[in-house]
């Protein structure tokens, strides 16, 4: 239905696409791997509209065209969900979704009413139990990535491409979309999925093509190939995850957090995180899992000292108490936090990767008052050098790398500081297979050099792999803590987990 | 139309609105007018326009609904303000206009006026002898968009065009602002160093002028000459530093505008409707006849 | 339970700034017998109408993201030119020919000249990619140097009474100038919340690259927005040349921070995406009925510069916290 | 090859502000003869320096994401203190009591009123998170305020050679206000480039959250900037004062605007993190320049604006279409 004949797209000093050629057909998913900057968005991104000057040819049932914009692209049949949010903070869900469509009346106002029952409509078919109303801000970012997918929903398109669209969504929401992409596929469109979740592809996809360094490498069908396979196919060589053998290991306590307590910001009586109590092991990888909204993220942020006047409890790091006050009390305490959000918490986009890297650390290159220029490239080539990051040098804008790139720094700003306690957010969302097992391989030196790490995941293979506890928070209570010594617990945690993170109000 | 009258046991309440107290002529135009309206018994407010004609506007409007008996007016512009003083006629509130006139004899009960013009044409008259009807010379105006600037340009150039030795070298404005005069002169000092005088559309830029020759050190060749009679200036007369100046008196005119304030109150109603106030040319000849002044 | 509060939270919203509002002017009701009449209640109202017209703009440009400080000269150019025209017409001497304009046609070609120096912003701001600051600085200096040109530096005067009315009458018991601003208020309170292009104003601010992937035309609506700016600052030229049946060259200057201070006011962001033409409204409502009151009191001149930004600070104040109690 | 281009970028985004201002002292020079001379040199750098004081503080404000509108009125107040003291003291008729200041403690004063109403600033954007722009434009009625009620409305002139040697001498055959916008600069520099604070306030401006989750103490690093662009305002004061011998109420009125347009046009942006003291310097330069050159040509005042305009939207037109050739 849509063919790519020799795209080749340059930016100013780089090649993204190289002479790629694709093909997607009709009633198909088709998945396009590749690691990150790989070329994979570009690619998506001439065939909808929003890049117009490319070479080469796009054919689309039949006929060569060429589209002058993003409006033509939608008026033609096709329809995107972008990598990015493309999403506008302070317009409400029904306001995004209809944005640069918009119903209106006869009258040529606006038809507010028919946008927000279609937009109900669209909401509840995706399981997403929201009011139209609500501004885009309010909602946590998986909430957001299911109102994309709202989104390319909204007309009725040949083709729906999907730049990873389940990068911030948990299981159950991923389980919508696979029944509304199979009803998709059963009406004869095309569909284009991209996804650094190599399981989502087994399930969903027929087709398989593979980009490499802005060149398409090769195509096939998904039916009979396996996990390492595709891996291979998409690095061009071997990855292996190993997990770290901690079996009979015992962990001297490091944190300690008793009756940690956040109150609501609005409804002061309500709690957010309620009576938490648990700790982390010098050495040892804690898991923490729970769906979207359990009260993950505000668990690590109120360790972190982010909400002063909201906390309460008692939490000692290292024998010392922690004050819960700012976060560079935190920092001093030991602790680290790389925050879920790397693009708008992790870094300085625009400032280059060794200040971003140094920001936490000033101390060390600071010398009689004064930042040492030569110290603190030196702190950053130390880091580009062990975390392998790839950058073209240590002056490079953060906001140019990849995102496992980017996630990398974020990870050698906060070494630099030597915590005790590594706290992470969903470390990998976003980020190709090679760079995620470097991630993991990395958490496990760590562990192994004395660190405690608290992992935060929606994934629970990701957990599987590297934690040697899991903890599960459901609506701000834990509600479960399970050790992964051996290979025969690890088999029936995957159901322990999940009964212990579905919401009691769910489950009844 | 919509007027509430004051009390009739109270004192009355006279209203000072004048253009702009970012000059300090006119802090005394407004200080004086008030002081006085206060000693002869009433109350008395000072509003500024701020060189807005529009927020004129709105002070007189809001002067007549708070119910003030008599506007003391330093209008903002002659032709702009004549709708404002036409508001307060009809309300029956009587304005006496101080410095600067409306351009129109029947809205305003009186007006007290000190001649820019003829003012500026005796500063002429003595800049030509100065220079002795020969040299290079640059102007500095006031704000481009002030009709005093204009009159006073006008009237200096009614004399001095006539002669063709006199050779304008540069006209530049520097909004009767010091510290720009200053620079402004200072660059002009660059592309023309063989000037013989500098006339100033008021004292704040001749002492700027005079500060960018003294830099150059140029003050001894080049003569400056100003308008208002301010304190600086007439100080540095007696000085020698500045040639000459156009006195105005504001103290005169806004005591005079007060006082007929306080007739009007008494039951007069044939007030003359031009008073002039002459300005006066002081010279380094002259100065020694003038005291010098509490505070200008 | 969640979602009940987020249901109410924009009601709240549309009440917090004027609580601000309210507090000053029980204030000035007691302490100024005068302040509470119904010749000042339309004295205020006709004094804020020109801030109203330049800030419904200036709101719209603020919503994108953008800001316009060339709205005082833009004011005054527009003004000078409806004048000039009424006044003079355009002789052409060479052709031994004078062209006459009626009082529709000077207030069309005063509008249209708003229209194109906005158009004119607009069109480097989005052709070079210029920040909207430097762009309108300039031409907040352009279009004061052209009314200069224009006028020579003199007021035009005279104008005529059917002009002045439009500044000056009254209409059924409401002055003109009222009339003009609250359909101007009205109309933009349409275009902000019921058309697409108040959608796609929104939106850019918001984030102008999410639009652009939404296919929103960026440049067409900022080009329609400064142009707009430019139009309203215009007809705030001429309800003031009318007002004053004069138009002053240097009217309009430093008028671009009291619209700006009215739509911040009002609870607009300066990066975009936020606020509301009717907050803009009580912004510049405080801003006048504070200007009203400071002079009602027997505050002095000097003093009320002082007064009047601490009673900013403390309006802006009351609105933050209200806001923050919702948050 | 990519490698090498990014390499080479940053050397040459230095360069790109400078081609704007080649392009127009080449034209300068053609146009006169007088441009090109070491006297209009020093004149035009003795004329700039105040707004490259001012304009330093504002850079390290803007960087942060915010602005500062009250600087125009902090040098007018600062100017006005310092010179007041000087002059009378302060009287102590009660006790029957003179504290006479010397030249030092009058300018440590005048400084220190700066620096006061800069915290306050501060104060008020971090403690109500008010928005900058209108904190800062509350400061600018109030400082202005202030400057009336303690000057009465009246210059303060006659404040003695030793002190207008600050604005007015030379040394080492450099003026000494040269000097002191140099020395600033090159101690802002430092600041920026080489201390911690620096850092802090590149990244508040890039991603406030982020410098949050940092560790960087926000209110803190806030309270500093724009104390600083207080005590930068006020030594512009200080300079404007000592060079006119006398202390204007009205001076400094528009100030911010010129500070903010040589911010803009050398490169930062408003909304923070982009940006650099010595693109100011180049800003403000590029500003001088015009003004210097339009008065040399004997531009007359009414074309001067309107040519002013267009060189500046020429200049920041250029600079960027030079950046966007190397992005
Ligand atoms: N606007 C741009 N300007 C310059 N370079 C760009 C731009 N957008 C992408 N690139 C570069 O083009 C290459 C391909 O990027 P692209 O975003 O298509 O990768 P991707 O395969 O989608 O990666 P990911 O899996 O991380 O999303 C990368 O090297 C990237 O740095
Ligand atoms: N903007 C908001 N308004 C109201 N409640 C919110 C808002 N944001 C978060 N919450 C609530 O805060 C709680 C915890 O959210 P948190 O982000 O910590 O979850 P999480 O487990 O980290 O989820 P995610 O995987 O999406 O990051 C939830 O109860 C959620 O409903
Ligand atoms: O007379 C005054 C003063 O000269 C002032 O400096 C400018 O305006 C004039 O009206
Ligand atoms: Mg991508
Ligand atoms: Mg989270």
């Amino acid at each position: 239905m849509l063919v790519a004949e020799n795209i080749t797209k340059r930016f100013a000093g780089v090649t993204a696409l190289d002479g790629v050629c694709l093909a997607f057909a009709a009633g198909q998913v088709t998945a396009v791997i590749g690691e990150n900057g790989a070329g994979k968005s570009t690619l998506m991104k001439i065939l909808s509209g929003v890049y117009t000057d490319y070479e080469g040819q796009i054919r689309f049932k039949g006929q060569t065209i060429r589209f002058g914009s993003i409006r033509e692209a939608q008026a033609a049949g096709i329809a995107i969900i972008h990598q990015e949010l493309a999403l506008i903070p302070y317009l409400t869900i029904t306001e995004n979704i209809f944005l640069g469509r918009e119903l209106t009346t006869r009258w040529g106002t606006l038809d507010k009413k028919a946008m927000r029952e279609k937009t109900r409509q669209l909401l509840d078919d995706l399981k997403l139990s929201l009011d139209p109303d609500t501004p885009v801000v309010q909602l946590k970012v998986g909430q957001q990535q299911v109102v994309e997918i709202a989104k390319a929903l909204l007309e009725e398109s040949e083709v729906i491409i999907m730049d990873e669209p389940t990068s911030a969504i948990s299981e159950s929401e991923v389980a919508v979309l696979f029944r509304i992409i199979a009803d998709l596929r059963r009406k004869g469109k095309a569909i284009v999925y991209i996804s650094h979740k190599l399981d989502e592809l087994f399930t969903i996809a027929d087709r398989y093509v593979v980009l490499r360094d802005g060149k398409s490498i090769e195509s096939g069908e998904m039916q009979g190939i396996d996990h390492d396979s595709l891996i291979r196919k998409m690095v061009g060589r071997d990855v292996q995850i190993i997990r770290r053998q901690t079996a009979g290991v015992t962990y001297q306590p490091l944190l300690t957090v008793e009756n940690l307590c956040l109150t609501y910001p609005v409804r002061t009586g309500d709690f957010q995180l309620k009576n938490l109590s648990f700790t982390v092991g010098r050495g040892e990888v804690v898991g923490l899992f729970g769906l979207m909204g359990a009260g993950r993220t505000e668990l690590l942020e109120t360790l972190f000292g982010l909400y002063p006047k909201r906390s309460s409890g008692n939490v000692r790091l290292d024998g010392q108490p922690v004050q819960l006050k700012a976060p560079g009390e935190s920092i001093r305490a030991g602790l680290a936090l790389v925050p879920e959000d790397r693009k708008r918490d992790g870094l300085v986009l625009d400032l280059d990767v060794q200040t971003n890297i140094s920001l936490t650390a000033l101390d060390a290159i600071e010398q009689s008052g004064f930042l040492n220029q030569a110290k603190e490239t030196a702190l950053a080539k130390k880091y580009i050098h062990d975390l392998r990051i790839k950058t073209s040098s240590e002056k490079q804008k953060a906001k140019n790398l990849s995102g496992g790139n980017q996630q990398k720094i974020v990870l050698s700003k906060w070494l630099a500081t030597g915590p005790k306690l590594l706290m992470l957010d969903e470390p990998t969302r976003g980020i190709d297979v090679n760079a995620k097992n470097e991630i993991y391989k990395l958490i496990a030196q760590l562990a192994t050099d004395g660190m405690g790490l608290l992992v935060v995941s929606s994934e629970i293979p990701e957990l599987l792999a590297i934690a040697d506890r899991i903890l599960v928070m459901s609506e701000g209570v834990l509600t479960a803590d399970l050790s992964l010594k051996d290979a025969t617990e690890s088999e029936h945690r995957p159901d322990d987990i999940l009964k212990a993170a579905i919401p009691k109000s769910m489950s009844e | 139309s919509c007027t509430s009258r004051s009390d009739k046991n109270g004192p009355k309440k006279v209203a000072v609105i004048v253009s702009t107290l970012n000059n300090p002529w006119f802090v005394v135009l407004a200080e004086t007018a008030a002081a006085e309206a206060k000693a002869l018994g009433y109350e008395a407010k000072i509003f500024d326009s701020q060189n807005n004609t529009s927020l004129e506007a709105d002070h007189f409007e809001n002067a007549i609904v708070s119910g003030f008996n008599a506007i003391l007016l330093n209008p903002t512009d002659s032709d702009g303000s004549i709708v404002n003083v036409m508001k307060a006629k009809e309300a029956g509130i009587p304005v006496f206009c101080m410095d600067r006139e409306v351009n129109s004899s029947s809205v305003a009960t009186s007006q007290i006026l000190s001649d820019n013009y003829s003012g500026c044409v005796a500063l002429g008259v003595n800049f030509v002898q100065a220079l002795n009807k020969r040299g290079n010379y640059v102007e500095i105006l006031g704000l481009v968009g002030d009709n005093n600037t204009w009159n006073r340009s006008k009237g200096f150039h009614s004399v001095v065009d006539r002669y063709p030795g006199l050779k304008m070298v540069a006209q530049q404005s520097a909004d009767f602002d010091r510290n720009k005069a200053l620079e402004v002169l200072e660059s002009i000092l660059q592309a023309h160093p063989d000037i013989d005088a500098v006339f100033c559309g008021n004292d704040a830029m001749a002492m700027g002028a005079y500060q960018a020759l003294v830099a150059a050190g140029k003050q001894k060749e080049v003569g400056v000459y100003g308008f208002d009679g301010a304190d600086d200036v007439m100080n540095s007369i007696r000085d020698r530093k500045i040639k000459a100046t156009g006195l105005q008196s504001p103290q005169t005119m806004a005591k005079t505008a007060a006082q007929y304030a306080d007739e009007y109150f008494n039951g007069k109603r044939d007030f003359a409707q031009r008073v002039p106030v002459a300005v006066e040319l002081v010279t380094q000849q002259n100065i020694s006849d003038y005291q010098t002044p509490a505070r200008l | 339970m969640n979602i009940t509060l987020q249901t109410y939270r924009p009601a709240l919203t549309r009440f917090q700034s004027l609580i601000a509002l309210f507090v000053l002017c029980l204030a000035l009701s007691i302490l100024s017998d005068k302040f509470l009449t119904v010749a000042n209640f339309w004295n205020v109202l006709r004094q804020i109408s020109v801030n109203v017209c330049i800030s419904t703009g200036m709101t719209l440009v603020v919503l994108t993201a953008g800001i316009d400080l060339s709205v005082g000269s833009v004011l005054a150019l527009a003004g000078a030119i409806t004048a000039g025209l009424l006044r003079n017409g355009i002789p052409l001497p060479s052709a031994n020919l004078f062209i006459g304009f009626t009082l529709l046609g000077a207030i069309v070609v005063g509008i249209l000249t708003g229209s194109v120096l906005g158009w004119f912003n607009g069109w480097a701001i989005t052709r070079f990619n210029l920040p909207p600051f430097v762009a309108t600085l300039a031409m907040l200096t352009i279009a004061r140097g052209l009314t200069m040109l224009w006028t020579e530096g003199f007021p035009i005067t005279g104008l005529g009474e059917s002009f002045t009315y439009l500044g000056t009458g009254w209409l059924l018991g409401i002055p003109v100038p009222v009339w003009v601003s609250a359909l101007i208020v009205a109309l933009a309170v349409l275009l902000t919340n019921k058309t697409r292009i108040g959608r796609y104003i929104y939106a850019i601010g918001g984030s102008e690259s999410a639009a652009r992937l939404s296919g929103v035309n960026i440049t067409r609506t900022k080009l329609m927005v400064y142009t707009l700016s430019g139009a309203l600052a215009a007809v705030g030229g001429l309800l003031v040349t009318s007002r004053l049946d004069s138009a002053q060259p240097n009217a309009g200057i430093s008028y671009e921070l009291d619209s700006i201070a009215a739509v911040v006011i009002g609870g607009a962001s300066l990066s975009g995406g936020r606020g509301s033409i009717l907050g803009t409204v009580q912004g510049a409502i405080i801003i006048g009925v504070l200007n009203n009151g400071l002079v009602l009191l027997n505050v002095s001149p000097f003093w009320q510069q002082v007064v009047k930004g601490f009673v900013i600070l403390l309006a802006v104040i009351i609105d933050k916290s209200n806001a923050k109690n919702e948050a």
